[in-house]
């Protein structure tokens, strides 16, 4: 009886073994299977469709390519006789059309923007000041910084006037050739009905078109704003989506530069991509889209967007100068005829 | 009773050589603790990401040991700029800018939105949902400032003398800090 | 590419932050990210001071206590503790390769808590044999536990598979050595049990060991762990040995067939016929000359290995894989961490080719260390098969012994020395001593 | 024997019956718990309850185990990122952002499978732990049981101990021999079954981190190179252009000069062109200089000496005038021309004439000095370096990369002293470098410089350079022979590989040009001769009466031959001999010409020259 029993219990614990192992061996398989699904991000942020331009909309085509002389390249500028100035690392660097090299001014620190007036006059913009260089590049004024806040990224110049925006304060600043602070123009007021902009990360810019208003772009609402010189807001257009007629992510466009004709070029970072926009505001064309910044768009960013973006210039022929922040490449860009 | 003898003088030989043996194996231990010792730390060290590296795969949720990843997305709000259009809240097109769940990019709804003055919001991270995919951080990241990122968090790691999210990490961004600092923000960062 | 990471980092730690916005309607104050605190570094000592404390109770119980009562609470209190508590990290038997990543590696630090782990239960085994094993590593603790029905495993099996450990050991040191990672670590199938949660392999080599444990007496520490193997060759030199019989042996069986893990060794069969004899030494002299040819014929097969065991190195097989796709190029499109980690590659090849390199040449010298060691475990392990151990007394072979004390009370002499059965009713050793011929 | 046992026995009986000697208790509070001396029929029926107990804990693991593998099979339909229901009715909403019913069921299904993932991980957790009470309960039972029902061990004494301890051994060392044979035979198989794209860290290195460099976006592609005339003769050193670029050369008015220039520098080396831009360099004892001209208007837009170069002789090394300081051409990457000189200065220049790199790479021991012209491929750029016999570090092949001037590799080799310059070609499916020296005519791997085959032909002063035409690789051993060789083989292919060899009227100095069909060979004596390229046979011969040192050149259907007098005389490169024009400019041309952008560029003594004709 006793061995009875025993070979009973052995039975028992061999089929629940053979049991137990069948079962486990199926957990095992489910999990390498979800193992093997992991490996084809579920979690991927998707926006292949949005990287591909639709190639009836370019109409432009590169036709030359330089690299910035030095690294971090922030801005670029056109100056007398189509003359290129870019603002890389601690220098100003000027270029002729050849793209042979011309004047260099070398800094205490980062140059972040300028703006050339018609005798050469180069107005620099620091991260929290100006400094006034003459055609030959020799220092002629330093202007005292604006606020402790201030962080300038965009500038522009008339006969009378220079505009610097200033991120930082989320402002742009009127000044007189003397360096005197004549307005601050685009702080929130609801009185004067203007809705302040929002600057989330360094890239705010101004432009100043042949009806002397001011061309701002207000990122944070994905917009254009026009205001005239003396701050009165004359309206906005532009509306957010990551459609190509539309400013992408959460704070572009980032740069702009107007055409002779008085069009827009914005630039956005993100989905890296370069537009033109009639002067009411319509979409236009597309100068250069995602799939012409590949690394531009890659490293947007290994830590964040804030290295990345694109910064425009346009010359008298209507030429657009591209400038890739992030591989430092300066493309420019002719209509196709 | 012939056996004694024999049995006995082996036994001292073999007693001999266990002695010698055991006084080198001491010896030689001693010397590879202090060679090992004289380049340790007190402290211990621990996992961490580092954010600049950080390629925001998706491994950290599926690879950790942990049913729910001890890696969480972390937000440095010093850096955010409290969008009300936040990619690394929304969807890539947004049905609409409301918290709605069609519109939420965070697949465990873990990201908190609150209005703080027009026209910014504050964004937060529910960590008991979080389960550190990364996909508002690849969205932060890819557009903004990249306020959001990846952290371990110690309160939930085991500590894995080998890491097993690190072993899959396609940015090497996993390495061993010291105990004491076991964070890697991204504060101090600025561009 | 570390070093333009560094500059990128110290260029922007130059620079202020972007100032955020400030909140002039509300003046809302900015929260603080949170930053949990890692584990206090007082309880890393308290690791140690139990480690050390269970050591001490272990040795105690198995040696003068004699109690296996005590030692299977013992080993209880420290399954609760490091494993459990713990979840089995840390943990002496992944320690060896921590060591050793602390030799190859200047950049790594070995925490002294660690060097604790690794040498104490080679110390203690060094003079009172396995004790760690007995009752304070949770993985023993756990698989003793599991014992039920212990079938004996024959011995030529036990012998065979008994090298395994050695050669895990090997593999793992040798892998750490080039600071890809710790299979130890990574293959140990107990400790999921202890985070009763894992990979879906590790779980089912979990289940398996769980269930062969049931049957085979503590199968991961006989047959793969490296640590115990180091133990084993420790314990083969201990001071003290776990004796059974308190004095005589009676030779009545009992203890060996107490033992579930085959540990206990017959008195040797008295001399040997010298005809026997004559084959037995020429045997052993052709296998101690073989030893040296098996080291260096592992060794060449090692660093033979050096390629494919090199891919198992992320950086190498993404360096391959850059190499083998260099041609296209990933682009857009959805990524996945595969394609992410050639992106990477794209921005800076000349980083990633270099170290990838560099690593082959560090798997080259390991890999030939690993096959010199594995030929070396083999002819060690064919020699000490054909040497004669003297043995008059049933006896727990030294490196074997888990010192799990089952063997005491199973010994008549031990239960007469505890009063548990009176002198008068021991078999007269005299009887059973001198051999019996039929 | 029966006694003693007998004695023995109940011996055994009696220590069970009080101090449990049940050898296979695991549990403590057995193995000091007496038990009774044999099971009875109570202790059975204990152990039925026991064994019971067991099977429903064995049941209950199993349950809860199948449960949560069920939880973790619907799981992919469910977790909230991966549930294909979800997506589907997201990309729904895409196309119909306003569908309200739409939305409130994403709301519904996203909140359901939300908690459902949670409720998922805590069951995890539970489940978990219900497991292991299970398994304790299945272990305290099944051990209770097994103790019960344990036969009392009966230790039979063995009288043939000694031979089975014998066995055992031998079955044990067999054994482990076994699983140390499986092991050895596992390994084995994976050692020999994969080998690594990574084999020499170095030369793959080289070769990787050369690709990554000309997958710059800003490098000029191959055919750039190839419609350039980036290197002596161009980039595949044949001299010789297809298509006729539309010129039209008048016969009569000598050669229609563009522009001529006069060269400031003295140098005994070939313009090369890139774009709107030609190079050249010259130089003397004293110092030595690169040189661009405006390849429209012949400008000279810059004109740089290579000066303190690190490493460079402080004292110009002695050179025979037959050489001069500037006896390399240049060679150019569309970014960057490069000059090699006679002290060893080897200097890299961007186009607008800033110093991209220099560095010295010493003064070779032979009677030519720095004679080889640099070989250029996208990305490398290449220098033969042969010394005498024993020359300390021997004779040389080097690769640098074009933008760094960083060393791509460097190997030795086993020849002595040349004049003639290297080509890279491609053919057999690599990348070969063919360098001439005695005694081999030598393929090497652009890749990692390794030698590839080598063949023995040269002798005597070897100074005409090789082509590659028709699938042949043509060296011409003034010497002895012409000889053409396939350049498929490996190692010595002196005998396997020639496809044919030449003898009558070789050139001492000039080398062969073909265009593909033709080979056409002028000696310094002006003797012009004409080969089937395919196999050798002579098909027309002509005394020009020339004094020639120039290379000739192919440029479409003309063959250019030009002559130490200044004579520049045009040939139809044609199975007949036909002599389309002959001119005479007042410059003497040592110098090769340079074929690029529909314009004919040439060296001479004094001048630089552009040719060209109208559309």
């Amino acid at each position: 009886m006793k061995r009875e029993f025993q070979l009973a219990s052995r039975r028992k614990f061999f089929s629940q073994t053979a049991g137990a192992m069948a079962i486990l061996g199926a957990i095992a398989l489910q999990r390498g299977q979800a193992a093997e699904k992991a490996a084809t991000n579920p979690f991927a942020y998707d926006v292949s469709h949005l990287q591909k331009t639709d190639p009836k909309l370019i109409t432009y085509e590169e036709t030359a390519r330089w690299k910035a002389p030095h690294a971090e390249a922030k801005r670029i500028a056109i100056g007398p006789e189509d003359t290129l100035y870019l603002c890389s690392g601690n220098y100003l660097t000027a270029r002729n059309r050849s793209g042979d090299r011309g004047l260099e001014i070398a800094l205490a620190e980062p140059s972040r923007c300028c703006a050339v007036e018609k005798d050469g006059t180069i107005y620099l913009g620091l991260r929290d000041h100006i400094e006034v260089f003459d055609a030959k590049g020799q220092r002629k004024a330093t202007w005292d910084s604006p606020g402790k806040k201030s962080w300038i990224t965009g500038m522009a110049t008339t006969e009378n006037e220079v505009y610097a925006a200033d991120a930082g304060n989320r402002v742009i600043l009127r000044y007189d050739k003397s360096g005197k602070l004549v307005r601050r123009i685009g702080e929130k007021d609801k009185e004067r009905n203007i809705p302040g902009f929002i600057i989330p990360s360094p890239f705010f810019d101004v432009e100043v078109s042949r009806d002397g208003l001011l061309r701002v772009n207000n990122p944070g609402r994905h917009r254009m704003e026009l205001y005239t010189a003396d701050g009165d807001f004359e309206g906005s257009w532009g509306s957010a989506s990551m459609g190509i007629k539309g400013f992408c992510g959460c704070c572009n466009p980032i740069n702009l530069a107007l055409l002779p004709d008085g069009r827009f070029v914005t630039c956005e970072k993100g989905l890296p991509r370069v537009k033109v926009y009639r002067t009411d505001g319509q979409f236009e064309s597309v100068v250069a889209g995602v799939e012409s910044f590949v690394a531009n768009g890659k490293a947007c960013g290994p830590s964040d967007c804030t290295a990345g973006g694109l910064d425009a210039a346009v010359d008298a022929q209507g030429r657009i100068y591209i400038l890739d922040l992030v591989t430092g490449d300066v493309r420019v860009m002719k209509h196709r005829a | 009773m012939n056996e004694q003898p024999k049995s006995d003088r082996p036994t001292t030989r073999r007693t001999f050589l266990r002695n010698g043996a055991r006084i080198a194996a001491m010896t030689g231990l001693g010397a590879l603790a202090g060679v090992v010792a004289n380049r340790s730390t007190a402290e211990g060290w621990v996992w961490q990401i580092d954010p600049q590296k950080c390629l925001r795969c998706g491994n950290c949720a599926t690879k950790c040991v942990l049913e729910q990843s001890a890696v969480k997305c972390v937000h440095a709000f010093a850096m955010c700029g409290y969008c009300n259009l936040c990619t690394g809240y929304f969807e890539p097109e947004p049905n609409a800018l409301t918290t709605a769940a069609e519109n939420q990019l965070c697949p465990t709804g873990a990201i908190q939105r609150s209005f703080i003055e027009d026209p910014y919001y504050e964004y937060k991270i529910d960590e008991q949902l979080c389960i550190g995919c990364a996909k508002c951080v690849e969205g932060c990241s890819r557009f903004g400032n990249g306020s959001l990122f990846l952290q371990i968090r110690h309160d939930r790691c085991v500590h894995c003398n080998e890491c097993a999210i690190a072993r899959t990490c396609p940015g090497d961004a996993f390495r061993r800090v010291p105990a004491s600092q076991p964070y890697l923000l991204k504060t101090t960062h600025a561009h | 590419m570390l070093a333009t990471l560094a500059l990128l980092t110290f260029s922007s730690l130059a620079e202020p932050r972007f100032p955020p916005p400030d909140f002039s309607e509300t003046n809302h104050q900015l929260p603080i990210t949170t930053t949990p605190a890692a584990r206090a570094e007082w309880l890393q000592y308290l690791d140690v001071a139990v480690l050390a404390g269970c050591l001490g109770v272990a040795v105690w119980l198995i040696h003068k206590h004699r109690s296996r009562r005590g030692v299977f609470w013992l080993s209880l209190c420290s399954l609760a503790y490091f494993g459990f508590w713990r979840k089995g990290c840390i943990c002496a038997i992944g320690a060896p390769q921590n060591i050793i990543l602390g030799l190859c590696e200047a950049g790594y630090t070995v925490p002294l808590t660690v060097i604790a782990f690794f040498a104490l239960p080679l110390i203690v085994a060094l003079f009172a044999g396995r004790a760690f094993c007995a009752g304070v590593c949770p993985h023993g603790a756990l698989q003793d536990l599991l014992i039920i029905k212990p079938l004996k495993v024959p011995a030529w099996l036990e012998h065979a598979l008994g090298i395994l450990p050695f050669i895990f050991l090997g593999f793992g040191l040798a892998f750490a050595a080039t600071g890809t990672g710790f299979p130890i670590c990574r293959y140990d199938p107990i400790v999921p049990i202890f985070r009763l949660n894992g990979p879906g392999l590790l779980i089912a080599l979990a289940a398996l060991t769980l269930l062969l444990g049931m049957f085979v007496g503590r199968p991961y520490c006989r047959f793969l762990c490296p640590y115990g193997a180091l133990l084993k060759l420790a314990a083969l030199a201990s001071k003290w040995r776990v004796r059974v019989t308190p004095d005589v042996c009676t030779q009545c069986q009992l203890c060996a067939n107490a033992c579930p893990f085959g540990a206990m060794r017959e008195p040797s069969p008295g001399t040997i016929a010298p005809k026997l004899l004559t084959p037995e030494r020429r045997r052993l002299g052709w296998l101690v000359l073989l030893v040296p040819a098996l080291i260096v014929g592992g060794a060449w097969l090692g660093g033979r290995l050096a390629v494919p065991v090199s891919r198992l190195n992320p950086t190498v097989e993404l360096a391959e894989r850059y190499l083998a796709q260099q041609k296209s190029p990933v682009n857009y499109g959805v990524m996945t961490p595969e394609t992410l980690a050639l992106q990477r590659a794209e921005h800076d090849p000349e980083a990633l080719l270099k170290s990838a390199a560099d690593l082959q040449q560090r798997f080259r010298r390991a890999c030939l260390a690993f096959g010199g060691w594995v030929g070396l475990v083999l002819g060690v392990k064919l020699v000490s098969l054909s040497l004669r151990t003297l043995r008059t007394d049933f006896e727990p072979d030294r490196g074997a012994c888990f010192a799990c004390a089952r063997c005491f009370r199973s010994c008549p002499q031990e239960l007469v020395r505890i009063g548990q059965l009176p002198a008068s009713e021991l078999p007269s050793s005299a009887s059973i001593a001198t051999p019996v011929k039929a | 024997m029966t006694t003693s046992h007998a004695k023995a026995e109940p011996a055994g009986l009696e220590d069970g019956g009080k101090g449990s000697a049940t050898p296979l208790s695991t549990a403590p509070e057995a193995s000091e718990k007496p038990l009774p001396s044999l099971p009875s029929a109570t202790a059975v029926q204990k152990a039925g309850t026991l064994s019971r107990t067991a099977w429903i804990a064995m049941a209950f693991c199993l349950l809860v185990c199948t449960y949560m593998l069920y939880q973790h099979s619907v799981a992919a339909e469910r977790d909230p990122w991966k549930s294909p229901q979800l997506l589907a009715l997201k990309e729904k909403l895409r196309v119909a952002p306003a569908d309200e019913a739409l939305r409130s069921e994403i709301r519904r299904l996203d909140l359901e499978f939300r908690e459902r993932y949670f409720r998922r991980l805590a069951l995890n957790v539970t489940g978990g732990w219900l497991l292991v009470a299970g398994v304790g309960a299945l272990l305290l039972a099944a051990k209770a049981a097994t103790r019960l029902t344990q036969p009392r061990p009966r230790p039979q004494r063995r009288t043939d101990a000694q031979s089975l301890a014998l066995q055992a051994a031998t079955r044990a060392r067999w054994s482990v021999a076994g699983v140390g044979g499986a092991i050895g035979t596992g390994l084995l198989a994976l050692a020999f079954t994969s080998q690594s794209p990574l084999p020499d860290p170095a030369g793959e290195l080289n070769q990787a981190l050369a690709g990554s460099q000309s997958n710059a976006s800003d490098l000029p592609s191959l055919a750039e190179f190839q419609a350039n005339w980036p290197r002596f003769r161009g980039l595949a050193g044949g001299g010789a252009t297809s298509g006729d670029a539309g010129l039209n050369f008048d016969v009569t008015a000598g050669g229609n000069v563009v522009w001529k220039s006069s060269v400031p520098a003295l140098g005994f080396n070939s313009p090369v062109v890139w774009s709107n831009r030609v190079f050249l360099s010259g130089g003397d004892a004293k110092q030595r200089e690169v040189m661009c001209f405006d390849a429209g208007d012949g400008k000279l837009l810059w004109q740089r000496a290579v000066a303190n170069v690190p490493g460079s002789p402080a004292v110009p090394p002695e050179i025979p005038d037959a050489t001069g300081y500037a006896a390399s051409t240049m060679a150019t990457d569309g970014r960057r021309a490069f000059g090699l000189f006679a002290n060893g200065d080897l200097a890299a220049f961007k186009f607008d004439g800033a110093l991209a790199w220099a560095k010295n790479i010493g003064v070779p021991k032979n009677m030519y000095g720095h004679a080889s012209s640099l070989a250029i491929w996208p990305g490398k750029l290449v220098v033969q370096m042969d010394q005498d016999e024993g020359a300390p570090g021997g004779s040389k092949l080097l690769a640098f990369d074009c933008a760094t001037g960083r060393l791509l590799w460097d190997r030795t080799k086993p020849t002595h002293g040349s004049w003639a310059s290297p080509i890279i070609i491609e053919a057999a499916g690599r990348l070969q470098i063919i360098t001439l020296a005695l005694p081999f005519v030598m393929s090497s791997s652009l890749a990692d410089g390794n030698e590839l085959w080598r063949a023995e032909l040269m002798e005597g002063e070897i100074t005409p350079s090789p082509i590659f035409a028709a699938g042949l690789v043509m060296a011409i051993n003034p010497a002895s022979k012409l000889f053409a060789l396939r350049p498929d083989g490996a190692g010595d292919v002196t005998k396997s590989h020639l496809a044919w060899t030449v003898e009558e009227s070789l050139p001492d100095i000039t080398s062969p040009v073909s265009n593909g069909d033709l080979v056409f060979t002028v000696t310094t004596g002006g003797l012009l001769t004409c080969f089937d390229a395919k196999d050798g046979k002579m098909v027309w011969q002509k005394d020009l009466e020339l004094e020639v040192q120039s290379s000739p050149a192919i440029v479409g259907h003309r063959l250019l031959v030009l002559n130490t007098k200044g004579e520049v005389v045009w040939v139809e490169a044609g199975r007949e001999f036909k002599e389309l024009s002959r001119a005479k400019m007042d410059d003497k041309f040592h110098a090769s010409p340079a074929i690029a952008n529909g314009h004919v560029y040439l060296r001479g003594a004094t001048n630089l020259w552009c040719l060209g004709g109208k559309k």
